[in-house]
């Protein structure tokens, strides 16, 4: 068990009613926390059009996560 | 080689002077507007939520990633956030070369980049008083109040 | 659909504001710069000889065309005719679209038809107080004390 | 024979030393007529790359001339 702070942003805040939280987690990766965060909150984009940041980088969503990591999920980019 | 995020209205000429170079032959520029509508729904207003280091550091990466592909002198991208009205610069790209095919190929590179690759998010404000992040496929199950569900049109 | 000759500074800004609509969400600007060199020589000036009647209509010919080959709001093209120093803008092409790919295509189809088509003549002034008619191939026999033999270099 | 109006630009008006002159000319079209002032003023572009204008209008080498004729020679082009 590890505890990790993650962030939200646009429409996964607006769905999760909070920009962050730290959570307590089993998941070994980025993206097994994603899946969780996602079924917890009803995110519907799906995991390829979204991305994670972790400690401020972009990361795969294979990365594994270490006790105390800062985890960003940013769902589906639309700029310009 | 600058990416920025402005939180004022952009400023294009004083932005082209600052990539000004007298070997410079060429400058192309890339602004996108804020338009009336999208999607067949009327616009009145957008949101931008930007994360800003982040979208910085991506930017300056396609920037150095046009500076090899293509012989450019200069180039720079810059990107709005928070709220704009109707006719707004959202994001403006400019490119700067001695022969101007290189500068059309980049400018082209350095958009179509941002506009997949930056950390920025779009909220649209219909007339009707509603609103919905625009974020194309996937929409359609996240704002199927808003019928998304055909092909994302983007300028 | 506007080309015009300018025999003062071209402003950029203004032209682009002629062109403004509320549908469109992209537009892409080319500016020609008058370079500090050509051909490996240093300039110091040019001068644009312009027929300008022919100019116009050729060059609204263009924009027409244009217009039929690519999805795109409006289009302009300005071009200075006369005495020009080192960073001026020789030639300014703007297009406004709905959607960035038409802008950038015809933008790109206007400015290398506008620069073979249209009847304006270029004449460099160099540093060594030489100055030579640029006219590409052909110019080696027509200025062979300027060693034009190379394949012409142009922005 | 017939009197046509003939106007120089650029390079071809200092190769000619004036901006235009009015001829007396055997020649059938305005390709001929510039065969006959590229030999006179020792023009070196090759017609190829040259425009003609005739009347107010850009016009094929092969246009034939009538008396009376405005016909502009254009040295190849170096616009932008």
């Amino acid at each position: 068990m590890k505890r990790v702070a993650v962030e939200y942003f646009a429409v996964f805040r607006e769905q999760a009613g909070t920009a962050g939280e730290q959570l307590d987690t089993e998941a070994a990766t980025a993206g097994d926390l994603f899946v969780e965060c996602a079924r917890r909150h009803g995110f519907a984009d799906p995991r390829e059009r979204c991305k994670v940041a972790v400690n401020d980088e972009l990361a795969p969503w294979e990365v594994a996560l270490a006790d105390g990591d800062q985890v960003l999920f940013f769902p589906p980019v639309a700029g310009g | 080689m600058q990416c920025r995020i402005e939180t004022s209205p952009i400023d294009p000429e004083a932005l082209k002077r600052s990539l000004g170079d007298v070997r410079a032959g060429a400058f192309v520029a890339f602004e996108g507007w804020v338009r009336d509508h999208n999607e067949g729904r009327a616009v009145t207003a957008l949101h931008y939520e930007v994360h800003e280091r982040l979208a910085i550091r991506e930017g300056e990466r396609i920037l150095e990633e046009a500076r090899a592909r293509y012989e450019i002198l200069e180039a720079a991208c810059h990107h709005r956030a928070g709220d704009l009205a109707l006719g707004e610069v959202a994001v403006w790209v400019g490119v700067v070369s001695r022969h101007r095919a290189a500068a059309f190929e980049a400018c082209r590179y350095i958009i179509d980049e941002v506009k997949t690759r930056l950390p920025i998010w779009k909220k649209e404000f219909y007339v009707d008083g509603d609103s919905g992040w625009v974020n194309c496929a996937g929409c359609a199950a996240a704002h199927g109040a808003h019928g998304h569900t055909h092909a994302h049109e983007q300028a």
